[in-house]
């Protein structure tokens, strides 16, 4: 099949997502997409829709309600020739699944010395800011980039997805992959029909600047734009990194941009204690502490459990509380 | 090993009596009660899904075609019993005498919404499938140790079965003796997946011979073969019996949630076609000279008034008040909560 | 629904013939065979338990009595078929073909122990009760994926089946028909804890019946029992029929591994008093005319020969490498683990 | 039952985790033990050696092998009326259970807004160093620590094992108490007999010193010591802080060291990636950043999966890396 080369489509991120997965289950086939609700419904967010239908219900495949079990048996899969793509429906519900990933997933390359690898793509939506009912919300990334042996993506736009997630279903290796719920409708770009990736482990420089750098991902890298143009018409030039690939991390392109603007304020939905803006934090200790002209400022969610969505404004890091933030860092 | 699981039924779908021995025990009282259980909650649910469309309370979960299972169980507990629902059972909890203002809470994203009324025993809804079956498991279990005679009753659906919890709850019920009822609403549907890609097994009720389990497959929409199937599992429980599996086979006549399209899987025209289990109740009543109708206009518009009710002082409430979003993580707040909760509401000029 | 589930066998305790109508299929050389390899993983098991006690192996987890169980399934597989174990089955890896030199290393931590030889599918033991369930489901769908006629068998204990892993694959076997072999050594305790305290069912195979899957109770130390039910659930999976739950009963002599103190919760002497699988074997092939003094002693010292060989090899082996502390974590490892890496054997002037 | 004030006993660390239980058992007839092989077998490390035949098989309770069950189960027990000391074998094998904590025991106060709480405890050996098989040797604190409405504690000594557990008991909230293999029968110390509690909370700087500051707990208290000694010939002067509670931090004591020597090193055993390292260099960032002479370093197990035990000495932290950690902290 000649795909047109250059040809571009207007997406949205999930239209870019299901644009990915079409691509990759029409050129390797041994690629299946497992999940609750992926087949006929093509999903709760319909990511997957229109795929059962063009690939057929032995690729795409309605699995029992069991989040260990999907993770359990695509081990097996994968393993013995399949690229099992798996559909977690929310990333609150993978917990059941978290021996599986802990345990196996990651591990199992490790344990069989490169005999066996996990060839996986775990896809799940995260966060919150769509009023969702309870535990629909979480975004737990740290649970994962702390795993020794998995990966984890996070794209923010519609062309970030499509190419992530095919160098993730390419990768030889477990992929988790956040998809923003906040982002998957919230505009649309061009992105092109053909197939191409974006490297994984690599961080985007959206905006350059001189005096902050702001470090996001998923739904937050808008919350820090927005800050950012707030924060130049206080005169304040802030340099926007979207990290894209949350393990491994980019500390070339972080600690150049830190070592630049002397300042860096990270942001995300997750709890402070124990988010990945520590190990950002940490990267930055580690690579720059002389540039250093401030503490690294974070903005994050609250010590608390996602609150139910009444409440849930308040737990996400807003453009104003970032603006905050980044005043406070250049007074400093 | 019982080993055939046949529907049991005491109305069968026009409302005739198919079990005669129980003929005695269906009486008007106990109809009426039913009836009215029954069309309060279906008020309740219509409303809800009214208000969702209207942009007054966010995704909800209706469980119109499930009346009869839910009011059937619930209707038979003790006060003092516990209930561990889903978000699709809120049928049940307010005919076991939830608030319902604060079940439109719930639905509204606010806190308040888990918090059961006075003194009843009711868990906020279980979201992550079948969790709540093991608390409910345990806390039977604790009334036993207390030596109370009181029980617990997990609900969860079908598609709840294939989860690990569902299989771990089953096991520690059967074990440990808990007086615990695990009542299934076996409604076809796990949102999109049908029943026969959720399990190879011809019944759910069939899994309780794992564990050596006592358990019944009953017409979910029967509201008396719910009931007195109920009372007999709480009977056995109470007299140290341990506990019964019941699955209730039923049907969801609407969306899975309102965020949900069931015509991308489904006929929904055809799935209208099954029998209403107030219908069917209607129908008995009528033949058994139990249905007045002025009777019944009075109470279907007691209800209309006090769902309304429920509705104007759902929205009157008062705002959610942003402490709430860190006061109730720990008994004490450590002090780096505390610091996070004040610089968040000083910098917010509180 | 099959819902009897009598202990079948061949041999009875003394190794007399109770089911004639396998009387032609008990030949010589199977007897022989299954005697060989059952010899074979005893002299590894009494010599690794040594070696721990010297302090020549870590801890160590024996299968004493459990060897007709292993041999009997694993005698009966086909060198493609893929084998998922735990920390108690090396007598079954073994006997499919697994490296002795590499088993030994396992016990010493060393993870060249977890890489099978050659061509052969053995996955590392699973030490995590029950993972391995659904990771044994998803290798055999993927070879009914490929339209072969392999399949792959998960080992797994009495206990295992208490785990929400055990439930899931045993699902998903069922919904998807994997040609898969669910193969239970129910040897009666989970460290201490003994079955009864474990599930309040009579039997295993009854949990098949939650699934609408086959299954068969057995004894385990009958190694014809084992081979040809397991034969006959591998031609069940070969030919479209999908997966079959044994429940092999059975006994483990020792200790739960060489950490564990049997003598806390069982009487020892009285577990010794059991029959030996080995010795069942033996008086049957001595009834029939099969056990020849001198070939069986040959045998013996053979299998001797062979372990203290492997012994040698495993203790000649080179020292580990500290590089694969890290270079498996990843097909290609990540700049920040590839510093680590340098960091740390820099400073160890690597 | 009158106990005599001031008497001592010479307990290892799993002993006086037994007295704490032996304690609360007596005193509190809600207590319940509940575990993998607690009652005749006393457990696999022996830490509830006796206390079936001395309670009873009604409040020791062998549960089949399901953490999961076990846990969810305590949840029901501890709503209504109990207070489930439940013993997960080993960290490692917490993972079966980590939705029921994630998703109920660390969130049902907050979603009742306090009328049910969750006052258990679990228990749970953790860490690598006694060549024990694989996955017996995971130190992932840092799944725990991260989760809003749980506290983490972590003693390393037979005294503060049994004042830590007691505390840990009577908490309303429920506690994962670790409890480091290694440790359990390194030493003896005088523990008294009767019941007396640790706060929660708080750190303990068990050493004073001037040029650095050393963070600990568990087996690397130990470590951290050793280093602390060796430097101290080579003139520096090591402040050492077992940090005994896990979440929440003690943010003054280790705040108040750093200020004080201007230098840290954080020891863990865990994987640096997500590691609870970073939460104390974003502490010490947040609070001490203008004290800092070097940036804090963390010496730490590496990003791998923790290894078979061959390998195990070279991923756990010893007192050489600790000191190569604190010379180039004082050299920079
Ligand atoms: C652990 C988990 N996985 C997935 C979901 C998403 N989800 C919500 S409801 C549902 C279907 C539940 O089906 P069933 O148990 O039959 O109950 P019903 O909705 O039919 O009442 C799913 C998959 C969830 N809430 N929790
Ligand atoms: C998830 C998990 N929990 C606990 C353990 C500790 N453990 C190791 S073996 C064992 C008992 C297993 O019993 P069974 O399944 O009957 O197998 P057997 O040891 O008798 O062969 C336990 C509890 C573990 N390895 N994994
Ligand atoms: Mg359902
Ligand atoms: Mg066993």
């Amino acid at each position: 099949m000649a795909t047109p080369i250059n040809r571009q489509t207007e997406m949205t991120l999930v239209q870019a997502v299901t644009d990915a997965l079409r691509t990759k289950l029409t050129d390797d086939e041994t690629t299946l997409v497992l999940g609750e609700d992926v087949g006929k419904n093509g999903g709760v967010f319909r990511a997957t829709d229109g795929l059962q239908e063009e690939f057929g219900e032995d690729r795409i495949i309605d699995t029992p309600l069991s989040e260990a079990g999907i993770v359990g048996t695509s081990i097996g899969l994968a393993v013995n020739g399949f690229k099992p793509i798996v559909e977690i429906q929310f990333l609150g519900f993978i917990y059941p699944a978290y021996e599986q990933i802990m345990t196996h997933v990651s591990r199992i390359r490790m344990r069989t010395m490169g005999r066996y690898g996990v060839p996986m793509v775990i896809r799940a939506p995260y966060g919150a800011g769509i009023r969702a009912p309870e535990i629909h919300s979480d975004s737990t990334e740290a649970l994962f980039t702390s795993m020794p042996g998995l990966k984890v993506v996070c794209p923010s736009t519609p062309y970030d997805a499509k190419g992530l997630l095919i160098a993730a279903i390419e990768d030889p290796d477990p992929v988790l992959f956040l998809e923003s719920m906040r982002s998957y409708r919230a505009f649309k770009e061009p992105v092109p029909s053909e197939a191409y990736t974006i490297e994984i482990g690599k961080a985007n420089c959206i905006t350059e600047g001189q005096d902050v750098t702001l470090i996001a991902w998923g739904a937050m890298v808008q919350v820090a734009q927005k800050a950012a143009t707030e924060a130049a018409t206080r005169g304040i030039s802030c340099e926007v990194i979207d990290l894209r690939t949350l393990y491994p991390l980019d500390r070339e392109t972080i600690s150049a941009s830190v070592q630049k603007t002397g300042r860096a304020v990270i942001i995300h939905e997750a709890q402070a204690t124990g988010g990945l803006g520590n190990d950002l934090l940490a990267l930055i200790n580690d690579t720059s502490f002389l540039y250093l002209r401030a503490p690294v400022a974070r903005v994050t969610g609250f010590d608390v459990p996602v609150p139910l969505f009444a409440l849930e404004d308040h737990y996400i890091p807003t453009p104003t509380r970032v603006l905050e933030a980044i005043q406070r860092t250049v007074d400093f | 090993m019982e080993t055939e699981f046949p529907i049991y039924r005491i109305l069968d779908d026009a409302g005739q009596v198919t079990d005669t021995s129980k003929t005695d025990l269906l009486t008007k009282d106990l109809s009426l009660a039913l009836f009215t259980h029954m069309n309060r909650i279906r008020t309740f649910d219509r409303k809800a899904i009214n208000l969702q469309r209207q942009g007054r309370l966010g995704t909800y979960a209706p469980f119109e075609g499930q009346e009869a299972a839910q009011v059937g169980s619930a209707y038979a507990l003790q006060d003092k019993d516990w209930v561990f629902p889903t978000y699709r059972d809120h049928g049940a909890t307010l005919t076991f005498g939830a608030d319902m203002v604060r079940t439109f809470l719930y639905w509204n994203g606010r806190v308040e919404g888990c918090v059961a009324t006075d003194e009843l025993h009711i868990f906020p809804p279980a979201v992550p499938i079948a969790t709540q079956i093991p608390h409910a498991v345990g806390a039977a279990w604790a009334e036993k140790r207390k030596g109370s005679t009181q029980v617990a009753v997990a609900y969860f659906g079908d598609g709840a079965t294939s989860e690990g919890d569902f299989h771990e709850g089953m096991n520690f019920a059967s074990v440990f003796q808990a007086p615990v009822i695990l009542f299934n609403q076996n409604n076809g549907y796990a949102i999109s997946v049908p029943i026969q890609k959720q399990m190879h097994s011809e019944t759910i009720a069939q899994k309780a011979l794992a564990y050596g389990m006592p358990s019944v497959r009953i017409d979910g929409n029967d509201v008396f073969a719910v009931y007195f199937t109920m009372q007999k599992a709480l009977e056995r429980a109470r007299s140290g019996g341990g506990p019964t599996l019941i699955e209730a086979v039923t049907w969801r006549f609407g969306a899975h949630t309102t965020a949900d399209d069931p015509s991308k899987y489904r006929d929904q025209e055809r799935s209208r076609d099954r029998v209403d289990p107030l219908e069917r109740l209607e129908a008995f009543m009528k033949e058994q000279g139990f249905y007045d109708e002025q009777e019944i206009e009075t109470i279907r518009s007691r209800h209309q008034e006090e769902v309304e009710a429920a509705v104007k002082t759902m929205e009157s409430f008062p705002p959610p008040d942003v402490n709430d979003l860190f006061d109730h993580t720990f008994a004490t707040l450590p002090d780096d909560l505390v610091r996070q909760k004040t610089d968040y509401l000083t910098a917010r000029g509180n």
